[in-house]
């Protein structure tokens, strides 16, 4: 088994099923000889050619829809969104056509739609945020957001696999910086299922994505404390995998719901009103959420290290809540 | 309007050459049956009340679907607009499901998941309107892309509005098209009014055709109530477009011969061009083409037309007899096998 | 007093406001000689004059973002989407941009854009849609769906008085049905104000649009059983009542939060979640929710009749709650 | 680019016809202002680490923001792209300001909200930067339209590459500048690459300025890299807008003499490329010309350079001590008064 990162965990997926299946293909902005903006399709122009790794013009309505149209004679379309912050431009198509196909009038639009998510990269407003809330309220979409490059390689074949439409969202902070050995051969990870990513008994940490490893760290500290938390890593956001989550604040009593996307409209809501609705008189403490403050996402330092949740702050609010 | 003129008498079906009467009676049938279908869901079930929300007729402009639709095989996939019904037809849909579909019966093509012109079906390779204006212009695209992918010779056909044009998917999908030089053959159906908006209000430019060279892509404006003209222009697309020399756009001048749904009255529109359209009706014109060149007598023609009428009938019978669906099913096939 | 239907509310309210101030204006499509889809701006091209009521092209991506620059010369832009299923179409330019000018680079973006919305008129997937979750998670807007007429014309005019943008949500199915007598002269409601539509002892239902009189129904039916339901009708879903919401649970210790929109992600998340965090110890059960199914809103009368909460189903889920 | 060819000498200023000295000598020091601030950003603080996150500049197309820039007044309302700092400069802005924003300092224009090229403000009567390209068209198609509407003689002018031509919101800005004839000046940097993307992937047509008449809009092709050129263009185009006479557009052919951004090495652009269009250089040939008709000498244009640099040197002093913002202020003004 070879350490590899996340970006390369992602990478190896995408070529691994290009591999396996013909009707496999790339499309999106830069993602041929450029190799797309991080690197995700790099040398995959030169593998597998023009014809499967396909240079769009600026158009994200179009990638998307496109991706689609393509789906319906049998193609396995993967979009990249340069940065998720402009899957605004493609909303429409992801929204009212994608998701609502096979409702509608019973088509298939096995699409996956990637999007480079995330802070903590000093990209501002614009290069920075965490959409997925939108994309949860929207029946008919699987939404995906794995933080550990095992998950990230086995989901991103999963989805590419699925036959519904699902939006990938990759954390650009977690590209080179997380790093772990990965399954060896062909693997996927089921979509819909969350995992423990740390076991503990005092209390249960909900989350996804970069808050995984910065719940990791704060649960370091916590233990050297004697509080054991433990942490859910959701991997899925929709279908959410709620038996996990209710499984977890059964155990612990406690929980703390954790997303770096924004707080109000975000997924935490979801998350904390299935579990007082699901697990109520399990409850020793009220669910507590903890997310980014409501502002767009600020690019001076001071500013995005304040806005984003992080093992500090994560750790004062789980003691507080393990005192409650 | 400049380009064309369109005329009392039809143009002679260039390239159709031989098969004239069988194709015109077809063409005639076709136009026809969506007529009159048309009239009994506008004119008749939405009036008592049989139908509930919004309706979406093509009078006057059956020529264009008709005549498009028909210039393509089996094969090829076709992206209607809501005033496109004819291409159902085409494909094999019946009037009894048509019905069905417009009174949310489980009978009707969506299974009374969705209503009116909102239906499709992949089998019939027949891709469901998007709401949204213009939305299917790029999803045609990537179909047309999947084609030229997979090395088959077919072709994607999308039809749309004037007033589409402005959206940016239209755009964006012309482009990328044009980009990726892919079969696909476009069909805009400029009738003059997008709802109450005429096109002055829509483009600062004379015809949608202008746009092409823009896109470096070839077009031509032709008279959309002239269904055989229709039927030559879509020919030289679809062979243009299979030959893989990529997308081309029709521009059919046509007209709106009603308000923009069941419920618009259209007082907005001049009357005087009530009048003048009504006698460029493209089903009056094909008639009178086929009894002139003696393709067909009056007889053959009220035929016809007395079959169509007959059809409606029973299919409607059926259509009532539909169920609605089951509450129950409510939830099912949101996902793949989900219940 | 007249009394006035809730479509006619917010025409007076655009009226009055037009003819307070020359810098207002109306945008969109087949508003001028049509007076809009819904008649809403029935007669003001007429009296206002086509310089004031603009017809566009079928732009709603331009709609809004015109509305927007337009606000930077210091006019008053009330944009109209024919229906909000198509505010997808103009969402880049809300979400990324409206919403983000103050905080980024100290501009103003007053702007409103009406979005009529909801279901129960038939129309099926794509004229029906509730997206108001979508913009409650988004910081720097302000999203409001009043209930009553004068609610509705109190709070057009406080929209267009604003000096952020607002998404003003327009539920279809009240336009002609709910009529009441609004207050004579020139009034606002104020934004972020909830009201408690119907007092109760029992339990509080918060909720908003159509469903605050779908609740109201079911309060008759209670009240015969000696089940009294307090009403709390949330007026603005962006800044949220928060006091007025705790208030009314510490009130009555039991809540129901209802929604047309689809369940999962829905706003009914978030104030399950804020209830549960803030008031916790007031909580005799377990707050519950109640909204539409997470599908596509189907066509056929029988379908959406299901699809849709309403009395009955709403005086059940108060009635099982009322006996916890 | 066959509408347009460079040439080493410039063309003569017509129009400009008396203040050529004092205009060229305006628009050097703009252009080398922006050289040289861009270069100490891109080639000296961000290879220091004093600059995260992404740095986009425009070297070898500073022509075309100052050369438009300086065709409209004071009041005219701008919106620049990512590569037309330049405009900044000739508002008023200063490098102190420019730097510190890059370094996300208080100091920077948008208080280290938001980074780089991405600022902005109204009382200078210019416009943030829309990150998704092209969304800003629609906007200014906006503003344009206020000026109209209020009545005064102000015009809207707005940058972008193309790229952004692709965009669904770049089509519909135009159509509906054009459709509402707003005093619109639409300047294009056609800099022949979309970060690694060359035109010919962007766009089936040979010249963005062919899109125009499927606007019905009037447009030119120039010389991106001559910027006595450009300064003409636009001042007809200015004219032309101000006279009620509706958008225009003007395409700029130039070449971006860098990577995408400050981390892209640009490797797939073609080698020869380069030094084609280093001898095009926008600087050195007002230089040349301005020598050439003797409106400055050797000295004085090196006196130029010389103060700039200076000026640099002490504006990055004075950004380095201008202080992070406080992380207590993070939220507020997300509203009108929020804390
Ligand atoms: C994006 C979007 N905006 C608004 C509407 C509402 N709408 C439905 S049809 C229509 C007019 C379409 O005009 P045109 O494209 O000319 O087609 P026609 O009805 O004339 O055949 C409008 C505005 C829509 N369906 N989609
Ligand atoms: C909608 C959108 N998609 C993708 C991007 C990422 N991006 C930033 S600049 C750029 C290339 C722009 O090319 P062009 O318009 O030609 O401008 P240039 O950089 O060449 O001046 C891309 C793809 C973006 N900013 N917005
Ligand atoms: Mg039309
Ligand atoms: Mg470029």
């Amino acid at each position: 088994m070879a350490e590899i990162s996340y970006l390369e965990a992602i990478r190896q997926g995408i070529w691994e099923e290009m591999e396996r299946d013909p009707n496999v293909f790339l499309m999106g902005e830069d993602i041929g000889i450029y190799g797309g903006a991080f690197k995700i399709t790099a040398g995959m122009l030169e593998h597998f050619g023009e014809k499967r790794v396909v240079d769009t013009p600026i158009s994200e309505s179009a990638i998307v829809g496109a991706a689609i149209g393509a789906s319906f004679t049998g193609l396995r379309p993967v979009a990249e969104m340069q940065f998720a912050d402009f899957i605004t431009c493609g909303f429409d198509q992801i929204v009212n056509f994608a998701a609502k196909c096979r409702y509608r009038w019973g088509a298939a639009a096995p699409i996956v739609v990637r999007a480079p998510s995330g802070g903590g990269i000093h990209g501002g407003p614009y290069h920075s945020q965490n959409p997925e809330a939108w994309f949860v309220h929207t029946p008919g979409l699987k939404v995906i957001a794995p933080a550990t490059p095992s998950d990230a390689k086995g989901l991103i074949k999963a989805a590419i696999r699925d036959n519904d439409p699902c939006i990938f969202f990759e954390h650009k902070a977690l590209y080179r910086k997380i790093k772990e050995d990965v399954p060896e051969g062909d693997y996927t990870v089921p979509i819909g299922k969350a995992r423990v990513f740390r076991e503990g008994r005092d209390l249960s940490v909900i989350t996804y994505g970069a808050m995984v490893h910065a719940a990791a760290e704060a649960a370091v500290t916590l233990a050297a404390e004697g509080i054991e938390i433990e942490i859910v890593d959701l991997r899925t956001l929709l279908p959410l995998d709620e038996e996990a989550i209710l499984a977890s604040v059964r155990k612990t009593s406690k929980a703390v719901v954790l997303h770096e996307a924004t707080l109000t409209g975000g997924i935490g809501g979801e998350i904390v009103a299935r579990i007082t609705e699901k697990a109520f008189d399990a409850l020793d403490a009220p669910v507590v959420r903890m997310a980014a403050p409501d502002t767009p996402v600020p690019y001076s330092p001071t500013l995005e290290e304040a806005f984003l949740p992080n093992a500090r702050t994560i750790a004062e609010k789980a003691r507080r809540l393990a005192l409650y | 309007m400049a380009a064309v003129n369109p005329t009392a008498t039809l143009s002679p079906a260039a390239g159709s050459a031989g098969d004239e009467p069988a194709l015109a009676r077809r063409l005639l049938y076709s136009m026809a049956l969506m007529r009159e279908v048309e009239d009994r869901i506008e004119r008749k079930l939405y009036r008592q009340g049989k139908i509930l929300g919004g309706v979406y007729v093509g009078r006057g402009q059956e020529a264009i679907c008709i005549g498009a639709g028909a210039a393509v095989t089996a094969d090829d996939l076709l992206f209607p607009c809501h005033r496109d019904l004819g291409l159902f037809f085409l494909r094999g849909v019946t009037p009894r499901q048509v019905f069905a579909q417009y009174m949310g019966r489980v009978g009707g093509l969506t299974r009374g998941r969705d209503g009116n012109m909102h239906m499709g079906d992949l089998n019939l390779k027949i891709v469901s309107i998007i709401s949204a204006m213009a939305a299917s212009v790029p999803v045609a695209c990537g179909a047309a892309f999947g084609f030229k992918y997979q090395g088959t010779k077919d072709v994607a056909m999308v039809f749309f509005g004037d007033g589409a044009t402005s959206r940016g998917d239209w755009h964006e999908g012309l482009n990328m098209a044009a980009v990726m030089k892919v079969p696909l053959v476009l069909i805009c159906n400029n009738n003059q009014y997008a709802y109450s908006t005429p096109v002055e209000k829509q483009m600062a430019c004379a015809h949608v055709a202008d746009r092409a060279p823009g896109y470096g892509m070839p077009s031509e404006i032709v008279d959309g109530n002239d269904v055989l003209a229709v039927h030559d222009a879509a020919k030289r697309a679809v062979a243009h477009a299979r030959e893989g020399l990529g997308p081309y756009l029709i521009e059919c001048k046509t007209f709106r011969m009603t308000g923009h749904s069941a419920h618009d009255g259209a007082t907005y529109v001049p009357k005087h061009l009530w009048a003048e359209w009504e006698a460029k009706d493209p089903i009056r014109r094909l008639e009178q083409a086929m009894l002139r060149s003696e393709w067909a007598s009056e007889e053959e023609i009220e035929g016809i037309y007395a079959g169509i009428r007959q059809e409606c009938d029973e299919a409607i019978e059926w259509a009532e007899r539909s169920p609605y669906p089951d509450p129950a099913t409510l939830t099912e096939g949101v996902y793949e096998g989900s219940r």
